[in-house]
């Protein structure tokens, strides 16, 4: 819409050129709007900023990340990083979008057998049908001892892969959980 | 009045990994430009552009890069981005003074003033600012103006891997600059030069802001040899209308005290 | 079972909102582009347009360019700026016409100035209405008077038009009247002349003072150009209507002045453009080519036919026709070559290598390699 | 940064780490030579000083070549060489060299189709152990970390021993000359020269230089000796364990680190502790004793494992019940991916997880993967939207050509959105051993919930729903499991950092933090979860949340985050010292012993016993770390000094050796023995492979990798606009003599074409790709950049439906850097086959035994890898 300002007299731009006896009328001091005289940086306005680590490659670039109202604002490189001295590569750089971009699921979903499309369920649904069926499988497939008699104590039945794009905390776990259930097949993208 | 801020674009420097072109999208929030594989080397976004403000071109070429390269070939990478021209075409030619000179020199389109009138599109020598198509208004690299306002550095600068654009007060860049190129030349980079560092370099724009180390010829990253901001000749159009408008009167003139009159 | 199912056929493929895809309810966004506006398609949008690089990626030794791309973005302008430019002639050429007839004893000639005025006021108001037609903001248009910058064409133009509307209005509304006020029209009427002349002339400056190698190169002749067509305009306009003998004959003469001087500033223009070949091309070759040609053909056949003596009122119409027609497609080819010029980025290269860049006003080039 | 030259080789780290690149840059800015050795001329070659184009797959070749070049020249770092390395140990007598046998090192087991290491060992150091490590061909084949009691025995300082580690290094690398190694790799002598002259110019005491490589190197079927040969090199040169040397991984995913140092790897605890095997660790005291040598740091061992199960099973774990040791499942063999995929196609795996991955797109043999897939009865996929893992019943390629209905899929599956880590507290491990923490910034949208929470609350049910069955011993483990982590906020998630300070251990009696792993102990009293992490979490303070700007500190910033082990920055700098413990140059310092406080200081925490003297020396009855001299270095070794020979853990023989890719176009020059005898191959229908060589179906060489604008199998970036546009579509990068040979046209379509499958993809054609020669042959080479697939912003053919399920003995990473192909015009339409879905080239005679000599094809037919071989001859 027409700036107001624009239309009101005083604030006429062309009222402060004459003021200042400014001929070309090219310096922000004279055509300036007030949103220009105002402007700062959102960054600015931001409740908190948040340290993290880019989540891409293995490189490990320090990220800030800044919030406003609960919202992400910006995210960008963390000059104190003696790795990345606040440089992002293409990646880093998208990382406000990789975390904020519609393409992120919110609902769990859940394909029946032989179904032909997905169906939402709650969380704490899918997750007691996934407990059962681990211990389904588990008890199945359990293995106590080799024909030699040499001890197994594991089930082949359940296997898992990933852990190179998760923290630490999640690998242990992962791991910790996974090889008291007697899962040996644990994998991730470090062997591939 | 703060010190005049630029950019020096050193494209030896540059590894093409177009970090400058998505942290200035994630900064400034842009848009994508679409989805379209060119076939141009690794450049996939052509140009620069509304949606655009920062774009890296690859260019392949047949030479080695200096004598001290082996082979028969090279890849040049080069981040451009808004010259923000010491005479700037578009903000000359900008009727609503919706683009401005801003305290730290740079040249800045108030976004909540243009009312898309589109001149300053054809008055850019480097093709940079442009009005989306869905979109009413012009856009161009603001030079973080808004992160400058906090001493923040702008995005593409602070980005950037390898220290290929920098960012600072222009005096100490040209300084700088001058004797990056003296080190290149001294190490047998004899074609490394400076692309519109001052006005002697290029009297038409009378230096850039953000000028650039370069390898090769301009057209050869698709910059203009010998720019010119129109403003610079208008002088000449003016005349030629005065003189026209004389003219016209002369002749309407005459017309209506001679021409009337029946001939016999 | 799949009666409560959700279906979730969309998520195959994300769904495109505003080719940023950022989810408001988890960020905001608030950076200087964030109301750049941008449908989910532009994508699609932009597949079209360009094609692809068909050759290996390497550039001409001798010759080079980026892969043939433009240097330069393309005028936006549509219809409405030649429009905007023949109508902003006409008028302006009329209200100098206006002027003029007002100089000494009018008697004979009241009916024509009135018409001038008649037509100036016209004139205005449309050129306005088109001027703000073509704004990608259209309700902004109040904003081209927000400073005074001397350096914008466009702004002085702004202004010019803003002086030509008010003056043509006076003349129009006021000169009829008795007394002061006849005179205040009577002033208005002159000042209306000098406002129009610049009106028929700046547009030429403006397309002029602009990177598009073709009008750079063409930036002398086209306010001469425009002017002597916004006189012939006038000239073959009034052919078109029945006129006393005096008035025929008069604005016949500033006519037919007018339209030899187009037709002459035409080769002019194409001689200069010339000095440079590359920058001549989208005159000599494809859909330019065709129009500059009829433009000049139908300028041309106007004139020699208004020329012939013997005037049945046909040939007159005709002849009004074929040279307003000329006019008026004269104003659209040198859009139209100025659009195909930007997009040729060797015209502006060769143009500069030539020394036609900078250094035609500071006496040496610039470029190092 | 502090290099004098940085070879980039098997990696394109300008592309894939800009951002360590920056520090390339820097160095190459200070003068530093920068090489790139690389089929494909990339942005980081156009960066680097020199580029050697290379034949892809022929590395070891040309390493070999400079490790010939150092040799004859004698331009290796003697003091170092002898000192810090085992150049000087003796070999036994029984020890024969590819040389003597055409290719095959002795101990070459027919009925095993294995190597039997004992003639690989130091003279008079009993192998028995040695080779009881290998018996159980367990997973832990290769892993970097010796446990064996092993020091040379017999060692020739003046290394002129015929049976020295250096004479057979010279021996076994004579034939490696400037001509054959143009012959192999195609790179011109000169160039091959100049590159090598290089490296010993700016070695030794005043320069050192780096080797920095990634996949390209690992994924081969020789992968591991490849990094091997630089290791070599590096250590001939000096350049381990000082500033600006090393070599370098360089890893593509934020903390895979982490995930090897706590793996989730079937063949590793936490801290690389082995797996237990079921052959041969049949009790705690059999475990422990295979695994604590008398010398060396791993001499620790017992305190490591017994901490960990303590970390676990926590008040249950006691010394009458071994620790727990009955608690843990054991290997029969090789359980990684491949292995685990093949098992869910042949219907073993019933369930499975995947987390964060998107092994359809990412792993090899996309149809293959699709078809284990399909078999399972239910699969869990947690990501952050539907990957082609998760939506493989309904848009892969077999289903959109109508071969397979998605009604006939059985498989049930669950997708849970994954939190981003934004949405969560945890530390990643970067690639320099640094683990950083993420704070939590925002909740995780809807249903989205971290992985930890994920597992936590898994955990949580799972021990609901056994509590009526823990009176079964196979449940102990789950009653028994240490699983009360505090929870917190809304969604009362568990709380990371008291899983870091688990992994950082403590003491059960009043549940402090320990200092480090040195304070461990192995009578029950400490816990810890992975003691190469302990210390990360001292004195109860997160260390790797540490964020002291670089400004405040100096160049090694310590006080940024925390590096294992230790906090240390630089692994092994004690080499960064000479014998008396001063730095070798003033240039080069890094650490150094101050004999006024008596200890090692430094920039960086000194990696060695702080206070112990350099003119230590061991006595006869020393056992675990106290039989490190102050002049042994490489704590982690056995002896303490750089292996330029692995008497033991490696597979596939003790020195590098060139061997040709699974499939490749030429024989291999060297040897009469084709292909690594020991690589691991899955000869079933759904995997065939091409004809070693020549295969006059395949004529060009293909070769994957990555770009700078996508991550890895595209998961997080081809939903991104802003990257998506940079790189909109699948495309392949060919030569323009290749594209003249076949029609093909900058921007255009082409086929490519593998018996796995066929792919189409935008053709560019570059200069960039260079043919090399091979005696005078052009060998063409196809890159293909492997991000794309069927969903997402922009779509695209996936690379690795060509390629292979083929394998590294020693590591099982397959091999997709070099392999076979043809390429031809246009779209590849309807016709397009894959091999899961019939064979679709014209079959030729199998002639398997080329890739091997004649011994080493007797493969028994056991469970896994090539033992899994069912030998179908003419299986194309």
């Amino acid at each position: 819409m027409p700036k107001i300002s624009s239309l009101n007299a005083l604030a006429w731009p062309l009222v402060r050129q004459i003021k200042n006896g400014d001929v070309s009328a090219l310096d922000v001091s004279t055509a300036g709007s007030d949103r220009t005289e105002s402007l700062e940086a959102r960054t600015k306005k931001a409740d908190r900023v948040v340290g993290s680590i880019c989540p891409y490659c293995a490189v490990g670039c320090g990220q800030l990340v800044y919030i406003k109202d609960e919202k992400v604002i910006d995210i960008e490189g963390d000059p104190a990083s003696p790795l990345s001295n606040g440089c992002l590569c293409p990646k880093g750089a998208a990382t406000f979008q990789l975390v904020t971009g519609t393409h992120r699921m919110a609902d769990v979903l859940y394909r029946p057998p032989y179904a032909t499309d997905w169906e939402k369920i709650p969380l704490e649904t899918a997750m007691d049908m996934i407990a059962q069926r681990v211990k389904k499988t588990r008890d199945e497939t359990w293995e106590d001892k080799t024909e030699k008699g040499e001890p197994l104590r594991r089930t082949m039945g359940v296997a898992h892969l990933g852990g190179a794009t998760l923290d630490n905390e999640e690998n242990y776990l992962i791991k910790k959980l996974f090889t008291s259930l007697g899962i040996v097949q644990v994998e991730n993208q470090a062997r591939i | 009045m703060a010190e005049t801020k630029g950019f020096f674009t050193d494209t030896t420097l540059c590894i093409g990994c177009k970090a400058c072109e998505v942290a200035c999208k994630q900064w400034n929030q842009l848009p994508d430009d679409g989805f379209l594989f060119t076939g141009m080397s690794y450049d996939n976004t052509v140009h620069l552009g509304a949606s655009t403000w920062r774009h890296v071109a690859f260019i392949e070429r047949p030479v080695p890069l200096t004598p001290q390269h082996d082979g028969a070939f090279s890849w040049l990478f080069s981040s451009d981005v808004c010259k923000h021209c010491a005479r700037a075409g578009c903000l000359e030619s900008c009727p609503t003074g919706a683009i401005v000179r801003t305290e730290y020199g740079s040249v800045y389109v108030q976004p909540d003033v243009c009312n898309g009138c589109g001149y300053c599109i054809v008055s850019c020598p480097f093709g940079v600012i442009n009005r989306r198509e869905e979109d009413g208004q012009a856009w161009k690299c603001t030079l973080c103006y808004d992160r400058l306002r906090e001493d923040m550095i702008p995005a593409c600068a602070k980005a950037c891997p390898t220290e290929s654009i920098q960012f600072g007060n222009l005096e100490d860049l040209r300084e700088h600059a001058k004797e990056r190129v003296r080190k290149l030349h001294e190490s047998g980079a004899h074609n490394a030069y400076l692309y519109g560092a001052t006005a002697e370099d290029q009297p038409g724009t009378e230096g850039l802001n953000a000028f650039f180390l370069l390898m090769d010829k301009p057209e050869v990253y698709n910059l203009p040899p010998d720019p010119c901001v129109p403003t610079k000749k208008v002088k000449d159009s003016w005349l030629a209308a005065g003189a026209t408008a004389a003219a016209m009167a002369l002749v309407a003139v005459g017309a209506v005290l001679f021409g009337g009159r029946e001939r016999v | 079972m799949s009666g409560t199912a959700v279906r979730y056929k969309d998520s195959v493929q994300p769904v495109r909102t505003d080719s940023r895809d950022i989810d408001r309810r988890v960020a905001v966004l608030t950076g200087e582009a964030a109301d750049q506006q941008a449908s989910g398609t532009a994508g699609e949008h932009a597949q079209k347009q360009a094609e692809v690089w068909r050759n290996l990626p390497q550039p001409e030794a001798n010759d080079p360019t980026y892969y043939d791309r433009p240097l330069l973005n393309e005028p936006v302008w549509k219809w409405a700026i030649p429009t905007y430019d023949y109508i902003g002639g006409l008028t302006g050429a009329a209200l100098v016409l206006g002027a003029a007839a007002q100089i000494g004893d009018t008697a004979s000639r009241e009916r024509l100035i009135r018409r001038c005025h008649r037509i100036g006021f016209a004139g205005v108001v449309v050129s306005a209405a088109l001027l703000v037609e073509d704004l990608g903001k259209p309700s902004r248009v109040l904003n081209m008077l927000r400073v005074f910058r001397p350096t914008s064409v466009m702004n002085m133009g702004a202004w010019i038009l803003m002086g030509s509307s008010v003056l043509a209005f006076g003349a129009f509304v006021l000169r009829p009247r008795k007394g002061r006020l006849r005179r205040v029209g009577q002033f208005c009427g002159y000042a209306a002349g000098v406002f129009g002349a610049a009106l028929a002339t700046y547009t030429g400056v403006l397309t002029g003072n602009t990177a598009v190698p073709l009008w750079q190169a063409s930036r002398k002749i086209l306010p001469i150009l425009f002017g002597v067509s916004a006189m012939s305009s006038v000239g073959t306009l009034f052919e078109l209507t029945v006129e006393s003998a005096e008035e025929r004959r008069l604005t016949k003469l500033f006519g037919t002045v007018g339209q030899t001087a187009e037709l002459a500033a035409e080769i002019v223009m194409e001689r200069q453009a010339a000095v440079v070949p590359r920058v001549a091309r989208p005159l000599h070759r494809g859909l330019g080519g065709f129009l500059w040609r009829s433009a000049m053909l139908l300028t041309g056949t106007g004139l020699l036919l208004g020329l012939t003596p013997r005037h049945t009122r046909n040939r007159r119409i005709v002849s009004g026709l074929l040279g307003t027609l000329g006019s008026v497609l004269m104003r659209f080819t040198v859009e139209h070559v100025g659009t195909v010029s930007a997009r040729d980025a060797r015209a502006s290269f060769h143009q500069q290598r030539a020394g036609y860049g900078a250094a035609e006003v500071t006496g040496r080039t610039a470029a190092v390699l | 940064m502090n290099s004098d030259f940085i070879v980039i080789e098997g990696s394109n780290m300008a592309e894939c780490h800009p951002v360590a690149f920056r520090w390339v840059m820097r160095a190459r800015e200070r003068g530093a030579t920068v090489i790139h050795v690389d089929p494909r001329f990339t942005r980081t070659s156009a960066v680097a000083n020199i580029h050697v184009p290379i034949r892809a797959g022929s590395d070891i070749a040309f390493l070999g070549g400079i490790v010939r070049y150092i040799l004859e020249t004698e331009r290796y770092f003697k003091d170092y060489v002898v000192n810090y390395t085992n150049a000087s140990a003796i070999i036994s007598k029984d020890f024969k060299d590819t040389e003597d046998l055409d290719g095959l090192f002795s101990g070459w087991d027919k009925k095993k189709g294995s190597y039997d290491l004992r003639s690989w060992m130091y003279e008079g150091v009993d192998p028995e152990a040695a080779a009881g490590m290998r018996e159980g061909e367990s997973g832990k084949k290769g892993e970097p970390l010796q446990r064996e009691p092993i020091q040379a025995e017999k060692t020739d300082p003046t290394l002129q021993h015929p049976r020295c580690v250096f004479q057979i290094l010279k021996k076994h690398y004579q034939r490696y000359t400037p001509e054959m190694v143009e012959e192999v790799c195609g790179i011109p002598q000169h160039l091959f020269l100049k590159v090598a002259e290089i490296l010993c110019q700016n070695s030794g005491r005043d320069k050192t230089g780096a080797f920095v490589y990634a996949v390209g190197w690992t994924q081969h079927s020789v992968g591991v000796q490849f990094i091997r040969s630089a290791a070599v090199i590096q250590l001939l040169l000096g350049n381990i364990g000082r500033p600006g040397g090393g070599v370098m991984a360089l890893r593509g995913h934020a903390s895979i680190q982490g995930s090897t140092d706590i793996p989730t790897l079937y063949n590793l605890l936490p801290g690389y502790l082995p797996m237990l095997r079921a052959k041969h660790d049949q009790d705690l005291k059999t475990y422990l004793h295979l695994n604590t040598p008398p010398s060396g740091w791993w001499g620790e061992f017992p305190k490591y494992f017994i901490s960990l199960m303590k970390a676990w099973f926590g008040e249950a774990a006691s010394k009458h019940n071994d620790w727990c040791y009955e608690y843990l499942p054991t290997m029969t063999g090789d359980h990684s991916h491949m292995n685990t995929v093949v098992d869910m196609a042949d219907g073993v795996v019933k369930g499975y997880f995947v987390m964060g991955e998107n092994p359809v797109v990412g792993s090899m043999n996309g149809p293959l993967q699709r078809k284990g897939l399909r078999q399972l009865d239910w699969l869990v996929v947690r990501d952050f939207q539907l990957t082609e893992t998760a939506d493989f019943w309904r848009d892969a390629p077999e289903i959109q050509r109508g071969e397979v209905k998605t009604k006939d899929i059985k498989t049930e599956i669950f997708f849970l959105p994954a939190a981003a880590h934004t949405e969560k507290d945890g530390s990643f491990t970067n690639t320099q051993r640094l683990l950083q923490w993420h704070h939590k910034a925002v909740e995780p949208p809807g249903s989205a919930r971290s992985d930890l929470d994920f597992v936590f609350k898994l955990g949580q049910r799972l021990k609901k729903l056994y509590w009526d069955e823990f009176h079964e011993p196979r449940n102990w483990p789950i009653r028994d499991l240490t699983w009360d982590y505090p929870t917190q906020g809304s969604l009362n998630e568990p709380d990371a950092e008291a899983v870091l300070k688990e992994i950082n251990g403590y003491t059960m009696a009043d549940r402090k933090p320990v200092e480090g792993f040195t304070s461990l102990k192995d009578d029950g009293s400490t816990a810890c979860g992975c003691w190469i992490y302990s210390g990360c979490y001292r004195d109860g303070v997160n260390m790797t949340a540490r964020r002291k700007p670089h400004w405040e500190q100096n160049w090694i910033a310590r006080e940024w985050a925390w590096a294992w082990p230790h906090n240390r920055r630089i692994i092994y700098n004690r080499a960064s010292a000479d014998l008396e413990g001063k730095p070798w140059s003033e240039r080069k310092k890094l650490v150094w012993w101050d004999e006024n406080k008596k200890e090692w200081v430094g920039h960086d925490t000194p990696d060695c016993i702080i206070e112990r003297p350099p003119w230590y020396r061991p006595s006869k009855h020393a056992r675990g770390k106290d039989t490190l001299s102050g002049i042994d270095p490489f704590v982690m070794q056995a002896d303490g000094k750089g292996w330029i020979y692995v008497a033991t853990g490696l597979a596939d023989g003790p020195l590098p050796t060139h061997y040709e890719p699974q499939e490749s176009i030429v024989k291999n020059p060297l040897y009469g023995q084709q292909c690594n005898p020991e690589r691991m191959e899955w000869r079933r229908k759904d995997n065939p492979y091409h004809q070693p060589y020549e295969d006059p179906r395949f004529p060009y060489v293909l070769t994957t990798y990555r770009l700078t604008e996508h991550h890895t199998a595209g998961g997080m970036s081809r939903w991104l606009s802003w990257l998506s546009e940079l790189q909109p579509e699948m495309f392949c990068e060919v030569s323009p003599e290749l594209a003249n040979e076949r029609g093909l046209k900058n921007g255009g379509w082409a086929t490519i074409r593998t018996i796995r499958g066929e792919i189409e993809a935008r053709v560019l054609v570059t200069n960039r790709m260079q043919s090399v020669r091979i005696k005078g042959r052009v060998v063409h080479q196809i890159g293909i950049p492997y991000h794309w697939s069927s969903k997402g912003l922009v779509r695209g053919d996936a690379a690795n439906e060509l390629t292979m399920f083929v394998a590294d003995p020693n590591v099982s990473i397959q091999e997709s850097k070099a392999l076979t192909g043809n390429i031809e015009p246009g779209r590849t339409g309807k016709k397009r086959r894959y091999i899961t879905s019939g064979p679709f080239v014209k079959k030729l005679p199998a002639q398997e035994n080329r890739r091997d000599l004649a011994p080493a094809r007797q493969k028994p037919q056991t469970k896994h890898g090539h033992r899994a071989a069912e030998m179908k001859e003419g299986n194309q």
